[in-house]
């Protein structure tokens, strides 16, 4: 794995648990309403896979989908103003928290009605085989959402047709308060893609590293043509399901368990033994990133200064989305009207 | 120009027509393929177009609605095909929540030029699973458009401005109008989508209604005009939106309104014309307006039920008369 | 007999009062077990009666829905919570072609003890998936009734009443309203499930509205008796059937309507409530009856925009000044 | 199996062909309205599951039900009253065809639209298990209604809560006009049922022994609470799906094909060696039987004859359904009325 691949992913998770906590805080302050669902402990889930997608790819998320936007790279400011209502959010403020979409970047919206992504997933997907594009369409939902109908409906049309389609399934092993066992017959999720004939694979969702190279191999699949793919990723969320869920229906050391695993540590702790030899560097001339590695191996703790800096970093590109968010207008009823009917043009209609 | 074509059949040339123009068109749906679509509305295409335009569906109306609304956000201008408005129950999320909402809920970054055509209405003893109405509850959509062609000149035109919209259209073909024939003529320059048109001037009585009811409507007028009433009847030619001002002009004319729908009456699509034009035109009318709708009952299976069910042009005219003859008749 | 009941809490001594007087009622739905409900309508339910007469369910509303009714065919008596009205979209084949066409389509040999208890309504910011209104479309269904209790004491005996009944019966509960606290006397006998209330009587317009927006209209009416009119409050408390006659005795009373709904307004639950009240009471009316209600447009999640989607008491207050003092304010 | 056995599916095998024809023929005269779809060429399944089945087993089929509701003891006047829209239908006229009902009999509907009939099963099957009762219920559906969202969803709760439903898939390759591998990513049906861990078995539904002895074990295994059980019987029908389809879809040769494998000629076939002994025979006790088996050993044929004559009772049987139908009077509207508000009894709603 490159050096800036494992910097840019740990850039990622740090700032999406940053990004996460603050929303937190803006919530409860009062700058932010309605739903909000918060992704701190699954952060290794969107990093490894949307690290693996192409820029012409498409994603689908849920209500949960604030991180998979961020690494997308929606900038943080954009996805913040959303948070916050203001016309300067990357739905304008019409969406909110669970419907961020971005035209531009192709992420291609998050949905609150659980299951809707299987069918926007595979109706892309249907327009690039059509079209014979070399496209793939990522396609998220949890486990709670394999017991939609449509699950079933859509992987059914997606192996059919063989479309260019990832399925990701973040299991996080709750469906609000209903643990995995007690909402599925079968608790493997990636087992219940057997039904439609889609190769699939279970993935530890807690090594960012295995997520990715798991996800490079099922879009590597996805675009010789063979059809769609099926990760399932094992991860937990540390907090409730969404702001108003105390989550008292885990057990505290259930969650302390999940913790000691958190996916950003882990990462941490994988960007030292992958960090690349010096000959290595030397090949791509030497600057501050032979200061960084010179200062490691004499204080043997670099990468964690290393870390401090990116927070900082971190720390104030949220900051200053949560500015920007603040200074941003509420969009006016005019607007509103404008978003409902953008596809209106010069049609004349009575 | 044909004086005898049948409305499935100007449907079917609207789909060649505009398939063959745009690349970016394609229809999907059960048995639209292959089998021609149980209404012929597809016919032929298959062959002519092959199968990712003309796909062959399971029976998974949820989804593969919902598929045609990511196809429409790519760009791509999917015609659904739902085989009858009775499976679209199983549809509504990805119409109602995901189609109509989208455009919005993204800041208006997507438009949605999806066609959502769907056989329905209380054909010939189908029962009442499958003679469900779903006009009112399209109605309420905001961000939906909804045609309801009564001839093929509009089934032609109406489809091909429905196509062609980059918004989300739901188009309601009656199954009793497939094999009743008109005149197509192609050449006529097409109304605006949503315009209302006057099938027959009158000043004595309004009727608006729309759809298979148009017709019948059309029918108990010509039979009143021998009795020496004076009917105006008004196709809709759309529920969403409704061309107010030519229901109001006509109104404002005739200070009588007969509202007729097979849709169940109670909070049927008659209501809200009901409803609107009493607001608008409440000092022009000299009596309530009326509507003359479906029963408020499940569709029985027994023929003669099933036709007591619903307005007939017999039914039509006994309520216009009652409305311009009070106690005359019985 | 307690002054500060929550609705929500009138409505879970309902749930247990029912599940133990009737082994045969049983509640299924996502969360209401463990979690005790999202909004804490089944709160201590789970330990009370065990998982099989509280039952966690899938995300499968389609089918859990549908499971209710093939177990009310048997003789069990269903409660059915969708977490939200929103989702109540995919099961609404269960709900109008199974539930509310069964009993018909059997000629009669199958009641349909179901309750399917939905929350909904705009709360506070949820976004356009979320705030839903789907009033219009179950009104329009023959066979189901609906209630829309807006206080606790309703919440109380409109649900034991809705389970104790052999109909399908659509519950609808305003999220706002959960947390709204009033009197709940058990001791009280019930109305009618479905009769009007008037919740505050006038004499010089009649204001018509339900659930949230019935509370609204009795603040707005409370508002402008200070300005000197006055001002009659009718609450539904249901939407199918609707008591035509209490309401139209006041309209004959007072001459004047507003309906005020949330409801987006085109096609929305005021269309049926105007078209009937002004075809029956046309002639007693001194000006076109008014509706007020949402906008048509899918809500926006921004707060000031969501708020101004719907009636709020000024808005109401706003619309009966303009009915009763035309031309006077801006 | 028993000879009286036999003889009870033969006969229910021979009705249902005849009255499905008769149908046919009082469609054409106008006597019979709406959607008709047609049994015959199915006639094994219904037969083979339905003589397993308990009377206190409940069963919810589709709109090809006829023979389902015929074979399960509806009386074939009632069932054409029913067609014919009639007052003593067994739907009291209102529900026509696809809409047949018999309370007494646990008949518990046909159903339109495709995938109603799982949900509505377990849900009859949720009630039996609340109860803890010795009940079963049979749910049947094509091979199309696999691919419905309610199929996934009720199979998931069924297996998730041991629910005693035997699901039977008939299947004939189609959904109308089209053939499964176009309809269906995995076209062997039974390994669908894998995603619910619900254990399933494919038969052959032209051998109507085949699928009676695979009824019984599985309805064995309900009954000893292990949970749902599937069965994918394999068959075809020798109609159009409904009287207005002309069934071009399909070749010439695929149909012959399938008739010669008539489950109604293999019965008869199977009627001969599963015959019983002179013996078995005897310790019956000697009469019509005897005489029957004495006859058959000296001419070889006498099955033939056997059913000659079974044959021409049934078609008095149909013949005297239909004087039925066309004597019973139509419903009126307070019939019709009276069906929709079954359920108010002495209530006061307003
Ligand atoms: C159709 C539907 N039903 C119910 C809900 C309410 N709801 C929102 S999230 C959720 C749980 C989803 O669980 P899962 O799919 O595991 O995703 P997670 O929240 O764990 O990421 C539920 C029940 C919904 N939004 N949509
Ligand atoms: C939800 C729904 N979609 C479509 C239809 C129209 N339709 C009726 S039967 C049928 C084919 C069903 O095929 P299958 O399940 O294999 O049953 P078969 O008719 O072959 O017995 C279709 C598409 C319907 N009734 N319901
Ligand atoms: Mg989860
Ligand atoms: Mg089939």
């Amino acid at each position: 794995m490159k050096r800036d691949t494992l910097l840019s992913m740990l850039h990622d998770m740090l700032l999406a648990r940053a990004f996460e906590e603050r929303a937190a805080q803006e919530y409860t302050k009062g700058n932010i309403a309605g739903f909000l669902h918060l992704y701190p402990g699954e952060e290794a889930v969107a990093v490894g896979v949307l690290h693996g997608a192409e820029p012409n790819d498409y994603i689908v998320s849920t209500y949960r989908e604030h991180v998979h936007a961020l690494v997308r790279g929606v900038p943080a400011e954009k996805v913040m103003a959303e948070l916050f209502g203001r016309r300067d959010g990357c739905s304008g403020g019409m969406g909110g928290s669970m419907h961020l979409f971005d035209h531009e970047r192709r992420f291609m919206g998050g949905y609150g009605i659980v299951g809707e992504t299987y069918p926007v997933a595979i109706g892309i997907g249907y327009s690039i085989a059509m079209q014979e594009l070399p496209e793939a369409v990522i396609c998220f939902f949890g486990d709670g959402a394999v017991n939609q109908g449509t699950f079933h409906e859509s992987l059914n049309m997606a192996a059919l047709w063989k479309l260019p389609v990832l399925f990701v399934c973040e299991n996080n092993r709750y469906q609000i308060g209903t643990e995995i066992h007690r909402h599925s017959a079968v608790t493997e999720v990636y087992k219940r893609a057997c039904g439609y004939r889609i190769p699939s694979e279970k993935v530890n969702g807690m090594d960012v590293l295995a997520v990715h190279q798991a996800t490079l191999s099922a879009l590597q699949r996805i675009r010789e043509g063979t059809g769609p793919q099926f990760l399932e990723v094992e991860t937990y969320r540390f907090r409730g399901h969404s702001m108003s869920d105390p989550g008292s229906y885990r057990p505290n050391v259930e969650v302390q368990a999940f913790k000691d695993e958190d996916p950003v540590t882990v990462v941490l702790e994988e960007s030292i033994p992958n960090y690349p030899t010096e000959s290595q560097l030397d090949a791509l001339g030497r600057d501050n990133i032979a200061h960084l590695t010179g200062h490691m191996r004499r204080e043997g703790y670099l990468e964690m200064e290393d870390v401090a800096h990116m927070k900082d970093e971190i720390a104030r590109l949220v900051d200053s989305a949560v500015n920007f968010a603040l200074n941003s207008p509420e969009p006016d009823m005019q607007d509103a009207w404008q978003a409902l009917n953008c596809n209106r043009g010069q049609e004349v209609v009575i | 120009m044909s004086e005898e074509t049948p409305v499935w059949k100007a449907l079917n040339l609207a789909m060649d027509a505009e398939m063959s123009d745009d690349d970016s068109v394609f229809t999907l749906g059960e048995d639209v393929g292959l089998y021609g679509g149980s209404y012929r509305v597809t016919q032929d295409l298959y062959a002519r177009y092959g199968e990712w335009r003309v796909r062959d569906t399971p029976i998974s109306e949820g989804s593969f609605t919902g598929l045609a609304v990511g196809a429409a956000m790519v760009g791509m201008r999917p015609v659904v095909e739902i085989m009858t408005v009775n499976f679209a129950l199983l549809a509504l999320d990805a119409i109602i929540n995901m189609a109509a909402k989208i455009p919005f809920m993204s800041g208006g970054q997507f438009p949605m030029p999806l066609v959502v055509r769907m056989p329905g209405g209380v054909a010939k003893q189908l029962a009442a699973q499958h003679s469900q109405r779903l006009e009112h509850t399209l109605m309420n959509v905001p961000g939906l458009r909804i045609a309801v062609p009564a001839t093929p000149q509009d089934a032609w035109w109406q489809l091909r401005q429905a196509i062609r919209s980059d918004e989300p259209i739901v188009f309601l073909e009656h199954e009793l109008l497939y094999f009743s024939k008109g005149t197509l003529d192609t050449k006529l320059p097409p109304p605006p989508m949503h315009r209302a048109t006057v099938r027959r001037p009158g000043n004595d009585l309004t009727i608006i209604s729309y759809s298979h009811m148009a017709k019948l409507s059309l029918k108990a007028a010509e039979r009143l005009s021998a009795e020496g009433m004076d009917i105006e009847v008004i196709d809709l030619r759309s529920l969403r939106p409704i061309d107010w001002d030519s229901c109001a002009a006509s109104v404002e004319k005739t200070h009588h309104l007969l509202v007729v729908e097979e849709d169940c009456g109670f909070a049927g699509a008659g209501a809200e014309i009901v409803a609107t034009l009493t607001e608008r035109c409440f000092h022009f009318l000299d009596a309530p307006a009326q509507r003359l709708a479906g029963l408020d009952m499940p569709t029985p299976y027994n023929g003669t039920l099933e036709t007591a069910s619903i307005p007939t042009t017999a039914s039509i005219a006994d309520a216009a008369r009652q409305m311009l003859l009070p106690g005359e008749i019985s």
